[in-house]
C-alpha cells in the first residue's frame, strides 16, 4: 500500500488512523475473495468502509483501496481472475488521471468524468441489489399467499367432424376410373418387388455367400436398368437383408456413409 | 369455547369473522379436503373451526363456488351447474383423406364390394385404418359375405351415407357417362405426366400400408 | 352490453349476478391467472366478464381469498396475512443465488434488457446457468431483439413473475419511481466511448467497456 496521500494533512491523519482497520478489512476480503461477484462488487464492498453516501464517495480513496487489495492478493499469491486485474489497471489509470494535472494534449474524458461514472455504476449496482432484496422480501406465491390447491383443469374436448361432399366422392371415383382407362392398374405391380419376394430370393442365394459381397450384386436380372424397378428392388433387398441379419442368418457391414453395403452368411447361422 | 365469561382466556381467540376467513383460505389452498380437526389444529388456539365453517358454507350458498363435505372432510368446489364452463367442445372439421374418399366412392359404385375388389380398382392396397374410419363414420357397413372361397366380407354404404350426400339411393349416383358430361372426367391424365403424380401418392400410401394413421396423413385441418 | 333496451339481442345474456358466479367459478378453479378475453371466450355469448369481475372483486374484498390482478389477467389467491396458516402448502423452492436475484432485479427494472446490459450493471459476466434458472422459473422470457448491431436478444419479466411477487404490473415494482427519478435506470455510456462507437483514443476505458461482453470465462455461483 502506498503511503502517499493527496487529500491533505487531515486525510493523512485519517488515513493513518484507518490504516490498521483498512489492512484488516483487506485481509478479510482476501480470505473471502471467492465470495465476490466481480470487481464492481468488490469495489462496492470496499466503498462501504468509507461510511459515506455513495454520492459522496472518494473514488480516489476507493481506487487506492482496490489497488492495495490486489497488491495484497499478489503477495499472498492468490490468483485473481482476469477481470479483477483489468479493473486494477483501469483504476491505476484513473488514479493517475485524478492526481496529475490534466494534459492539454489529451482530449479524452477527464479523470472526474471517469470517477463520476464509476460512482454511478456503484450506485446503480447497489440500487439493483436493494431492489432485488425488496423484491425477495415481498409476499411470494407459494410461500405467503397461495393459489388454488385443487385446480380443476379446463378441458378442451376435441370432436373431429369429417367433411366430404358428393363432388369429392364423384371426383375421387372419376380419378380412379380415368386412370384405369389409360393404365391398367395391374401394370403397377410389374415394377414393384415386395420384401417377401426379395427375402425368398436371398434366402436361397445367401447360402453361396461365404465371403463379403455387395448387396447391390443381389439385383435380379433385368431390374437394374429401369430406375423405378431398380429402386424398388434395392429397397426390398435392403429390407430383406435386415430381416436376415435380425434372424441371425447373415452379417452386414458398411465401411462408411454411402459406402457399399456388404453381406455374408453367418457361419454359425 | 367453554370458558365462563368471568374468567376470560389468556389469549382471546380471533373474532369468528376472522376465523371464517382462515377456513376459507385453508380450504381454498389445500390440495386435499380438510377435516374439522385439521382445521382446528392449523388455526390459532381457541378457534372454533366448525362454527366458522358453518358461516362459510352459508356465505357460499348459491355462489359459483360451494363448500362441500367429502367423506369426513371439507373442500371447496365449483358449483356443479357451472361445470360446462370448465370444458369446451372444439369441433374440428377435417377433409376426408384421398384414400378414404376413393375407397368410399368404390364401395358406393360397386357395392357390395370386398376389400380385395377395392384394392383391385384403386390399384393399391387399402389400409385397415381407412376402412375403420369409414365404418366409424357410419358411411359404410359390413354387407353379406361373398359366396366365394374364403367367404370374404363385403362392404355396402349406409343410410347415413345417403343422408350425408343427399342421395335417395346408391343407384342415384351419377354414372361415368354423367361424370364425363358434367366435365368431371375431362382432365384425362396423360400417362407419365399428370397421372404420375397420382401414382407417387398412391405408392406412398402403399408403403405405409397397415399403419392406417400414416395413410391418413394428407388430411388437412 | 351496449344493446339499447328497445332492441334486445336474440339471446339474452345471463343476468350479471349469474355472470359473476361464472367468473367466480372459472377463477376459482384455475391455478393460473385468466385474462378477461379468456373469461369472455368461456362464458356464454353476450357476457361482460369485465363487469362481472368488478362485482366479484368487491365481493372478495377483505375475505380470506382475494381477486388479484396479474398483468393482463386475474387470479384468486389467499390473503397474504393468512400465509402462516398455510405452512403445509408451502412449496420449498431452491433459494436463488445472489447473482440470480440481481439479474432478476436488473431485468425487471431495466426491461427490455440485453445480456450485455446486465453484465455492465453487475460488472461481471452472467453465467448461462443464472439466465437458464430464471427462464426455467418462467420469471423472465425473451423479449424483442434490440435494433442495434448484432440484434441482441432482450429479456423481460413474465406474468408468472408478477403472479409470484403479487404485482399488478411491472410499473408496481417497489421503489421504481425513486430509482427512475435518481437516474439510476438510465443507460449512461462510459465517458470517452461517445455513447455509440468511434473515439477509441482512450484505450483503457475501452478495454473496461468491452470487458463485460468479451470475458465470458468467469461464471458466478
Amino acid at each position: 500500500m502506498t503511503a502517499f496521500c493527496a487529500d491533505g494533512p487531515m486525510a493523512e491523519i485519517e488515513h493513518l488512523q484507518s490504516h490498521v482497520s483498512d489492512r484488516l478489512a483487506a485481509e478479510a476480503l482476501i480470505v473471502d475473495v471467492d465470495g465476490f461477484e466481480g470487481p464492481l462488487d468488490l469495489l462496492l464492498t470496499l466503498s462501504r468502509t468509507q461510511k459515506v453516501d455513495l454520492r459522496q464517495i472518494s473514488v480516489l480513496a476507493l481506487a487506492k483501496q482496490y489497488l492495495a487489495f490486489v497488491e495484497r492478493a499478489r503477495e499472498l499469491r492468490i490468483e485473481l481472475a482476469a477481470d479483477y486485474l483489468v479493473m486494477a489497471a483501469w483504476l491505476a489509470f484513473l488514479k493517475s488521471r485524478l492526481l496529475l494535472p490534466p494534459d492539454p494534449e489529451d482530449d479524452g474524458p477527464s479523470g472526474e468524468d471517469l470517477a463520476a461514472h464509476l460512482a454511478f455504476q456503484l450506485e446503480r449496482l447497489e440500487a439493483m441489489r436493494e431492489a432485488g432484496a425488496k423484491l425477495m422480501a415481498r409476499d411470494q406465491l407459494g410461500r405467503d399467499f397461495f393459489a388454488r390447491g385443487i385446480p380443476e383443469s379446463y378441458e378442451r374436448v376435441r370432436r373431429v367432424r369429417y367433411s366430404a361432399t358428393l363432388l369429392d366422392l364423384m371426383q375421387g371415383y372419376a380419378r380412379i376410373r380415368t386412370r384405369d382407362e389409360f393404365r391398367p392398374f395391374v401394370m403397377d405391380r410389374q415394377s414393384v418387388m415386395t420384401m417377401e419376394e426379395a427375402l425368398d430370393r436371398m434366402r436361397n442365394l445367401i447360402n453361396f455367400a461365404g465371403s463379403w459381397t455387395d448387396l447391390s450384386s443381389y439385383m435380379p436380372d433385368g431390374w437394374g436398368s429401369d430406375p423405378v424397378r431398380r429402386r424398388s428392388a434395392t429397397a426390398s433387398n435392403f429390407a430383406a437383408s435386415l430381416e436376415l441379419a435380425k434372424a441371425g442368418k447373415i452379417e452386414i457391414r458398411q465401411g462408411d456413409t454411402f459406402a457399399p453395403i456388404q453381406i455374408r452368411r453367418r457361419h454359425d447361422g | 369455547m367453554a370458558e365462563p365469561d368471568l374468567n376470560p382466556p389468556l389469549f382471546d381467540a380471533p373474532p369468528l369473522a376472522d376465523q371464517e376467513r382462515m377456513v376459507e383460505a385453508i380450504l381454498f389452498a389445500s390440495a386435499e379436503p380438510v377435516t374439522v380437526a385439521e382445521l382446528n389444529a392449523r388455526m390459532p388456539h381457541g378457534c372454533d373451526a366448525a362454527a366458522a365453517l358453518d358461516l362459510l358454507r352459508k356465505r357460499y350458498e348459491g355462489r359459483g363456488v360451494t363448500v362441500m363435505k367429502v367423506g369426513e372432510a371439507w373442500a371447496m368446489r365449483t358449483a356443479s351447474d357451472l361445470g360446462y364452463l370448465m370444458q369446451r367442445e372444439v369441433v374440428e372439421t377435417r377433409k376426408l383423406s384421398r384414400a378414404a374418399i376413393e375407397t368410399l366412392a368404390i364401395v358406393a359404385y360397386h357395392q357390395p364390394c370386398t376389400r380385395a375388389e377395392i384394392e383391385e380398382i384403386r390399384g393399391v392396397s387399402v389400409s385397415r385404418g381407412t376402412i375403420d374410419q369409414l365404418l366409424e363414420l357410419e358411411w359404410i357397413r359390413f354387407g353379406r359375405r361373398r359366396a366365394t372361397p374364403g367367404r370374404p366380407v363385403t362392404f355396402v354404404v349406409t343410410q347415413g351415407f345417403l343422408d350425408h350426400f343427399g342421395l335417395e339411393s346408391a343407384r342415384d349416383l351419377p354414372g361415368l357417362k354423367d361424370l364425363r358430361a358434367a366435365g368431371l372426367l375431362e382432365n384425362r391424365p396423360v400417362p407419365g405426366t399428370g397421372g404420375d403424380e397420382v401414382e407417387t401418392d398412391d405408392d406412398q400410401s402403399d408403403m405405409f400400408d397397415g399403419e392406417g394413421e400414416t395413410d391418413e396423413g394428407e388430411t388437412d385441418q
